[in-house]
């Protein structure tokens, strides 16, 4: 046993202590003159978060995130759109609030200038960015608002939910992937998408066209612009429809999907997702097809 | 999500060297064979198991504020007893390894795992962790060595495969950098065409 | 040998393609109907003060500029106010407009229409700069600035030179050239004009060598006006820019983001100087100005004196139509201009030409990788590094573009011009810009 | 705080001592093990073996001497020399020379040359090292073909195969110049 | 002339990012922005000539002496373990900017595997430092750390520019980088 | 009137294309291979043939199954890059080693980061750097020059000057007993010594380069930096010792300082943009060339001066920015 507990023994447990406690009783004093008093709970709520870093809140990170959430005490305002409710509530657990239930959103494109429907009179020849694009000239199609096709949405979003449809030139957003960051409608120069209420089953009607141009006009440029003739906004008893500037808008909080405004457009601006398909007239699923 | 699926992760999905991009140091240091590689590999795992366990286990006693300080201590130790041995009963492994050994007290999978998992579960699932993570590791590098062996020197395991020289460069320096950036290239396909396949 | 002033870093020598060098101009009638927008000039659109039903006569005010950096607007027909209504513009998005049916030629009263050259002016400073106003007077150069506002001097500021650009760096146009064949002895005096109003006692008149008849002209005539002089320049794009003009005449940098007048210089076009003239000694407002009509699919490439608001259909027409193959049609010139996706836009102060291309000629090279020649950086004449700026812009990384100061880009087009690659360097850089402004604009609120 | 820091650090310690002490003895039986079969390599039989220290005529450490006894007569001497000429690092070798200076053999001991170039000085990587044996300094030059000696260089790894040389030259001249010394010692 | 040997051996010709393989995990980690890699290099080389000097004092004054040179391992972290911590500290108070630029990776230098290698490089029989030396040492280390970080951010804003193959992006294209530029570094080799 | 095109401006392009430039430069280049015909013979066809041919393989295969991009093969890079590689390696090297030199500089110098442009370091310089340092015996072994020559791989091998004169002078003998052994002045100039199969001769490589400066395909500031500097600082330690270090024309003829000023160093995608870069780029490759012949383990350091200097190259495009206007008037 002698060996095994000889002064190297003693030698190594004393140095080795001495090494260790000046390290910690200099580190101890270095940290209360240095002292920088950060609230604790910012890594706590940066520790819940996502880490995707993607700004759908609107702030440059997580971390800025934490750092706002913890600064307000409150979860008002702030929202993780790919986190979706379950961390806003595990963050409200965590700091002991509540937090509101959180509407799911997703991104819906409000044009349907396909090549078919608004078919293009001049050729764009210059950088592929819609930034671009929309800075020099109306659109291949002439409306001056409607898609212009370059995909600055498609290389905005992260989370691979959209791509362009080559046929019609228009961009595609898969449901199930948005997580309502908002990327895109950053992205689109010209404001054409929107978030909106995922919907009951996710079925949605909104009208697929921003053009404010007079009917006439817009109807030039596209077959199936909203030309603000008004007649939906007579058919809807639920006042959930808005005209303004020669534009129908379906505000989605009022709107409960009944699906009147639809059939009465004359030139099929309104849109209907994922509703089944309406057992009428043979003219009207011919309609159905060309909107989805 | 079992235990099974905590100690498969560490080979493809969250290898740590190909995916996570820790202890690199070492995976490019000792990885000039396939022999020292899974040698650096296994040395290692014991580490990493070891210091798990005796994480998971004085987690409760140790005060939050020196909780680092004293796994790097407990890292240590196992470390210089794996120093130890290995100049004892492998002295030839322990010449090739050289500084590597020490260094793995500062491989960021050890205090990586040590701080995020075996400081917040259970002694099983620690060790369980460790041998995973610990095999991923040993993994990669004898992958990795074996790759520069084979193509450096024409040997695998220290049997000739094809006569004559390969090209020196593997052995060396440059190409430890250079045959772990297509590793990892290749990982990331294989990584892909698993998830596509999940 | 002796080296001709020009400026020093960057620049091209793009094709000149001058069809039109040896084409006098041509006054064209006005035409049925003249659409006239109401915004010319850089800033804030005029206020129309005619309504639907107005008879107006040509020369009569009928909108006004309001704001600072604003100008009046003239009607250049005589007729009927159709309606005041959406027109789609060069870019083809629809802008306010006065549009009116032409009825007869008449002229309002006080334009003196007599050709008779009058060389002297009674005017004060204040009153020429007042005239000039209310003529509605921009800078035809192409960027229809509003001229009053460069007369006056800003406080303690120092105008020492007056710089004419006659340089008409641009390939294809001929206006400014075939102006100073023709109007000569009008430029000058409208060169001395604006001379008094600024009071400064030099004026020099930058003009590319390559039209040495209009070099020889002016010279000739300069010799009966004390202080001004003609400085022939070596061929060089962009000269006619300001910054650049001011640097191969006088040597002098303006630093950036700054104007012109921080040098001590204020720089005119000779169409303005000209349009000064027939303000002040004819009271005649600008309602019409000499368009170049060129470009290979163009059959007789011409100088037109048009009235402001007429369709460039009509002057395609003018010029002999376009062939079946004509692909592109740019208004302004080749390596700024604007190109139409429609051409029954009007003419508009700032138009100096209307050039029509080919298909061969109007195609875009295909993009590839680029390859780091560095072309772009060795024509860039403001000095800036187009394939970083660009990069970064098409990264969306606009706060590292401000710090490679995109802003100063004047957007002359040379490093695409010169690109190998076929990059669309300047798209994307003007994308920064524009995001760049926005940024700027919103940080000073 | 500081406390439980300090008592880690001394539960570590003391497990590390005990470590420490079980494994002292096999880490110097493996390292004179190294040591002895390296002797063994470069020298023939022998049954005594004394050790001391020599400076050599240039160099910066002194170089450890095996004298070797085969019934009480030196029959060689094995030098633990080195060399700091070598590509990358210093290289260590071992040197076995008859009493009269003939080199009979070397081996190496420790390099970082460059695999597959440099370290074919290594007896297993190839038969560069062989042409040392025998070899007789006095009358031969220990150096390269191409600075004028009588060693083949290595192919592509001159410098190398000239610092083997120096390492070795190294040896044999401290050996020389404390010849009478170490033929004293065969008296004792 | 020793020490500026010392110098460029360490920054050249045994490169420690590229020959030694020591501090990749921040060669990689840190390297996204030029000023980003200047901070770390900034703080590394304070870390890591403070840390040798402490180092080297506690193995020849203390370890030698008692014969306990096997504890060096565990005594070195524990002292750049609380070096580094200082650090950190007295940053967070007196560079909240700095800081925040080197965000994660401040405690990484813990397990920065060059400043322990560095330490233990430093006491090694071979060189035979004096105190003065090994400081030069760990100087020069640290410069050659710094160099190779610095031009490599530089190369990586360079291919954040310009889209490389999906495959290869980031750790991948970065390790090529690496291999390429120890390539081109065996051209100094034996200038010392 | 078909469909009017709309783009932004300008809607003038400039007569240039990527590939005009690129077989610009291997038009300038063909001087050079004639020598090396001329000297090497049928060896030095072959590797060049085998150089070529397999960079447009690889960088074929690797666009096609790979990166999916748009081929490039035809654009001319590829081919410079193969012959530059050619330029770079002994003649008789096997052929072999040629494929795999290829395989490295398109695959892992080239391809890796995108393709043509995208590359942070010379792919042909990554190629020759990975044979030099994986075959150290059969890219230092050089055949002997010899008018017309037709022989293949079984030429007689001799020293190139620079490593004769090193090898010389690391035993200490003297550069003015070297230098009768080596060939004359006159001889280096036309390519009539050992080394390389395209950096022989230093006059057609010039011939070459005078071609690319007079179609501005390169501008004189990399090779005049570049070739200045090795020039001044191998006169200086000239000066100082000219038993030990040899005269700066040596310097500039022997070995591939002239291939690597005028072709390698110019390369677009790894020199600097600006013109001061371009010159602290040159004063750099230059400093490391003469450090790395006189004072490292290799005769030869253009190849690996090059390669460190275009690491720099993002920080010198960070650092030296072309002179902007406007910029003077606040300093003065």
């Amino acid at each position: 046993m002698n060996e095994l507990f000889n002064e190297i023994t003693l030698f190594s447990v004393v140095s080795l202590g001495a090494i260790g406690g000046v390290a910690a009783i200099i580190l101890f004093m270095v940290a209360q003159k240095f002292r920088v008093i950060e609230d604790p709970r910012i890594d706590i709520v940066e520790g819940l978060l996502p880490g995707a870093n993607c700004g759908g809140c609107g702030l440059a990170g997580c971390r800025a995130l934490a750092e706002a959430i913890v600064k307000d005490e409150s979860l008002e305002g702030f929202n993780c759109p790919p986190g979706g409710s379950d961390v806003m509530q595990q963050i409200a657990e965590a700091m002991g609030w509540e937090a509101g239930e959180q509407t799911p959103m997703v991104a819906v494109l409000r044009c349907n200038g396909t090549r078919e429907f608004a078919p293009p009179k001049v050729q764009y020849d210059s950088a592929m960015t819609c930034t671009f694009a929309h800075s020099l000239f109306s659109g291949e199609g002439g409306c001056p608002f409607g898609c212009l096709g370059c995909g600055d949405c498609v290389r905005a979003c992260d989370f691979d939910a959209m791509y362009m449809d080559p046929e019609s030139g228009l961009p595609v957003i898969l449901d199930e992937k948005c997580v309502a960051c908002g990327a895109c409608v950053k992205a689109c120069p010209r404001d054409i998408i929107e978030m909106r209420k995922k919907g009951k089953k996710n079925r949605r009607i909104f009208v697929s066209c921003i053009n404010r141009e007079k009917g006439g006009v817009a109807r030039k440029n596209c077959k199936v612009a909203c030309i603000g003739c008004g007649r939906c906004v007579k058919e809807c008893r639920f006042e959930a429809i808005t005209m303004e500037n020669n534009l129908a808008y379906i505000d989605y909080n009022k709107c409960t999907l009944c699906r009147k405004c639809a059939p009465v457009c004359p030139t099929n601006a309104i849109h209907e997702l994922n509703f089944p398909v309406r057992k009428k007239k043979p003219a009207d699923t011919d309609k159905q097809e060309k909107n989805v | 999500m079992g235990q099974l699926q905590n100690f498969s992760k560490g080979f493809i999905r969250e290898n740590p060297v190909l995916v996570l991009l820790l202890g690199l140091c070492p995976a490019l240091g000792v990885t000039t064979s396939a022999f020292n590689g899974l040698g650096m590999g296994l040395a290692t795992t014991f580490v990493l198991v070891s210091s798990n366990i005796v994480v998971s286990l004085i987690k409760n006693l140790i005060p939050a504020k020196v909780r680092i300080p004293s796994f790097i201590v407990v890292i240590a130790s196992f470390v210089t007893i794996t120093q130890l041995v290995m100049e004892a009963y492998l002295p030839a492994l322990f010449d090739s390894l050289g500084l590597f050994i020490p260094l793995i007290v500062v491989n960021c999978l050890v205090m990586g795992r040590a701080e995020a998992f075996a400081s917040k579960n259970d002694t099983f699932s620690a060790i369980i962790d460790g041998l995973g993570m610990g095999l991923g590791f040993a993994f990669a590098l004898t992958l990795l060595g074996g790759l520069r062996e084979i193509l450096g020197a024409g040997e695998f395991f220290g049997l000739s495969l094809f006569p004559g020289d390969g090209m020196l460069v593997f052995v060396l320096a440059p190409g430890a950098f250079i045959g772990l950036g297509y590793l990892v290239a290749l990982n990331n396909i294989v990584k892909k065409k698993l998830d596509k396949t999940a | 040998m002796h080296q001709l002033k020009t400026f020093v870093i960057g620049g091209v020598h793009p094709p000149e393609k001058k069809l039109a060098e040896k084409q006098p101009i041509v006054r064209l009638d006005p035409p049925k109907t003249v659409s006239i927008l109401l915004s010319q000039h850089l800033g804030a659109p005029a206020v129309p003060v005619v309504a639907k039903g107005d008879k107006v006569l040509a020369g009569q005010i009928i909108a006004r500029g309001e704001s600072f950096i604003s100008a009046n607007i003239h009607s250049s027909v005589s007729g009927t106010v159709a309606k005041v209504d959406g027109v789609p513009d060069t870019s083809g998005y629809r802008k306010q407009a006065i549009i009116i049916n032409v009825e007869g030629d008449e002229w309002a009263e006080g334009v003196d229409r007599d050709e008779a050259f009058v060389r002297d002016c009674q005017m004060s400073p204040e009153e020429i700069v007042s005239r000039v106003k209310d003529c509605g007077v921009v800078g035809l150069g192409g960027a229809t600035f509003p001229s009053h506002v460069k007369l006056k001097v800003p406080k303690g500021k120092k105008a020492e030179y007056l710089i004419i650009n006659g340089v008409e760096c641009e390939p294809c146009l001929t206006a400014d050239h075939r102006l100073m064949l023709e109007k000569g002895n009008e430029i000058m005096a409208g060169i001395s004009i604006q001379m008094k109003a600024l009071g400064v006692g030099r004026a020099i008149i930058g003009i590319e060598n390559n039209k040495p008849d209009a070099i020889n002209n002016l010279s000739e005539i300069a010799r009966e006006y004390e202080g001004i002089e003609v400085q022939p320049l070596k061929v060089k794009y962009p000269q006619g820019a300001e910054k650049q003009l001011i640097k191969a005449v006088v040597g002098r940098e303006v630093p950036s983001g700054k104007l012109p007048i921080e040098v001590g210089c204020v720089v005119h076009n000779v169409g303005t100087a000209f349009a000064v003239y027939e303000a002040v000694q004819k009271n005649k407002p600008l309602v019409e100005r000499v368009v170049t009509v060129s470009g290979d699919s163009v059959r007789k490439p011409s100088n037109f004196m048009v009235r402001i608001g007429t369709p460039v259909s009509e002057l395609i027409e003018a010029a002999g139509g376009l062939p079946e193959d004509t692909s592109k049609v740019v208004n302004g010139g080749p390596m700024m201009g604007k190109a139409l996706n429609d051409i029954s836009v009007p003419v508009t102060k700032g138009t100096s030409g209307i050039l029509a291309f080919p298909g061969s000629e109007s195609r875009r090279p295909a993009e590839q990788n680029c390859i780091r020649c560095a072309r772009c950086l060795t024509v860039c004449p403001m000095g800036l590094e187009p394939y970083l700026l660009s990069a970064l812009a098409e990264k969306q990384r606009f706060e590292d573009c401000e710090m490679e100061r995109i802003m100063d880009c004047m957007e002359c087009g040379s490093c695409l011009y010169i690109c190998p690659s076929g990059k669309p360097l300047l798209d994307y850089i003007r994308v920064g810009k524009n995001r760049v402004g926005i940024m700027i604009r919103e940080r000073s609120h | 705080m500081v406390l439980t820091l300090i008592i880690v650090a001394a539960a570590a310690s003391f497990t590390l001592a005990t470590v420490y002490n079980l494994t002292k003895e096999p880490i110097e039986r493996s390292r004179e093990a190294a040591r002895q079969e390296a002797i063994g390599m470069v020298l023939p039989a022998f049954d005594r073996l004394v050790s001391k220290k020599l400076m050599p005529p240039s160099g910066s450490d002194s170089l450890e001497f095996n004298l070797a006894f085969d019934n009480g007569n030196l029959i060689g001497v094995a030098v633990s020399t080195y060399t700091g000429m070598g590509y990358s690092g210093v290289i260590r070798a071992m040197v076995g020379l008859t009493p009269d200076g003939e080199i009979i053999d070397v081996v190496h001991l420790e390099h970082a040359e460059t695999p597959g170039l440099g370290d074919k000085i290594e007896k297993g990587k190839s038969d560069w090292s062989d042409q040392f044996r025998g070899f007789d300094p006095s009358e031969q030059a220990l150096r390269v073909r191409q600075d004028g000696g009588d060693i083949d260089a290595i192919t592509a790894a001159t410098i190398t195969a000239r610092a083997y040389c120096d390492a070795i030259e190294r040896a044999y001249l401290t050996f020389e110049a404390n010849k009478q010394e170490i033929i004293n010692k065969e008296e004792e | 002339m020793e020490y500026i040997i010392i110098i460029i051996g360490a920054v050249f010709v045994n490169n420690i990012v590229l020959a030694q393989f020591l501090g990749i995990c921040p060669y990689l980690g840190v390297s996204a922005k030029v000023p980003t890699s200047v901070g770390m290099s900034g703080a590394v080389m304070f870390v890591m000539t403070l840390a040798t000097l402490v180092t080297f004092l506690i193995f020849n004054y203390i370890l030698v002496p008692l014969n306990i040179e096997y504890l060096q391992t565990i005594s070195y972290i524990l002292v750049v373990a609380s070096l580094v911590q200082m650090v950190e500290i007295i940053l967070k108070k007196v560079s909240p900017a700095l800081y925040q630029a080197l965000g994660i990776f401040l405690p990484l230098i813990v397990t920065n595997c060059a400043i322990l290698g560095v330490t233990i490089l430093a006491v090694r029989e071979d060189y035979g430092f004096n105190l003065l030396e090994a400081v030069v040492f760990a100087i020069g280390n640290a410069l050659g750390f710094a160099l190779t970080i610095i031009i490599f951010a530089g190369i990586r804003e360079h291919l954040d520019l310009v889209d490389v193959p999906k495959g290869m992006r980031g750790a991948p294209a970065a390790l090529v980088v690496a291999g390429i530029l120890a390539l081109a570094f065996m051209g100094f080799a034996n200038l010392v | 009137m078909k469909v009017l095109t709309v783009s932004g401006s300008p809607h003038f392009h400039a007569d240039h294309s990527v590939s005009r430039i690129m077989y610009g430069v291997v038009f300038s280049l063909i001087p050079a291979m004639l020598v090396s015909f001329y000297f090497f013979g049928l060896a030095a066809i072959l590797v060049t043939l085998t150089a070529v041919v397999s960079c447009m393989a690889f960088e074929f295969l690797i666009q096609k199954y790979l990166i999916r991009g748009p081929m490039t093969i035809f654009d001319g890079s590829a081919i410079i890059t193969g012959v530059l590689l050619a330029f770079n390696v002994p003649a008789n090297l096997p052929l072999g080693i040629v494929v795999i030199g290829a395989a490295v500089a398109i695959g892992m110098g080239k391809m890796t980061f995108g393709g043509l442009g995208k590359n942070p370091f010379n792919p042909a310089l990554v190629g020759r750097v990975f044979l030099m340092i994986s075959f150290p015996v059969q890219m230092t072994t050089y055949p002997e020059p010899s008018a017309f020559s037709t022989r293949l791989a079984d030429a007689v091998t001799g020293p190139t000057p620079l490593t004769f004169l090193k090898g010389g002078v690391d035993q200490g003998e003297k550069v003015s007993e070297l230098m009768p052994q080596i060939p004359d002045y006159a001889n280096m100039m036309l390519g009539n010594m050992g080394g390389s199969v395209g950096e022989v001769s230093a006059l057609a490589i010039i011939l070459g380069g005078l071609y690319m400066l007079a179609r501005r395909i390169i501008s004189w500031h990399i090779p005049v930096s570049y070739l200045g500097t090795a020039a001044i600082l191998s006169a200086i330690f000239w000066m100082v010792n000219p038993e030990v270090y040899p005269d700066p024309l040596f310097h500039l003829m022997a070995g591939g300082l002239m291939l690597g000023a005028i072709y390698m160093a110019t390369d677009y995608a790894t020199s600097p943009m600006s013109k001061t870069g371009m010159i602290i780029f040159g004063i750099g490759c230059g400093l490391l060339t003469v450090i790395i012949r006189l004072f490292g383990a290799y005769p030869e350091g253009v190849a690996f001066s090059i390669l460190i200097m275009n690491a720099f190259v993002p920080l010198i495009n960070r650092g030296f920015k072309p002179k902007r206007f406007g910029e003077e008037i606040k300093n003065g």
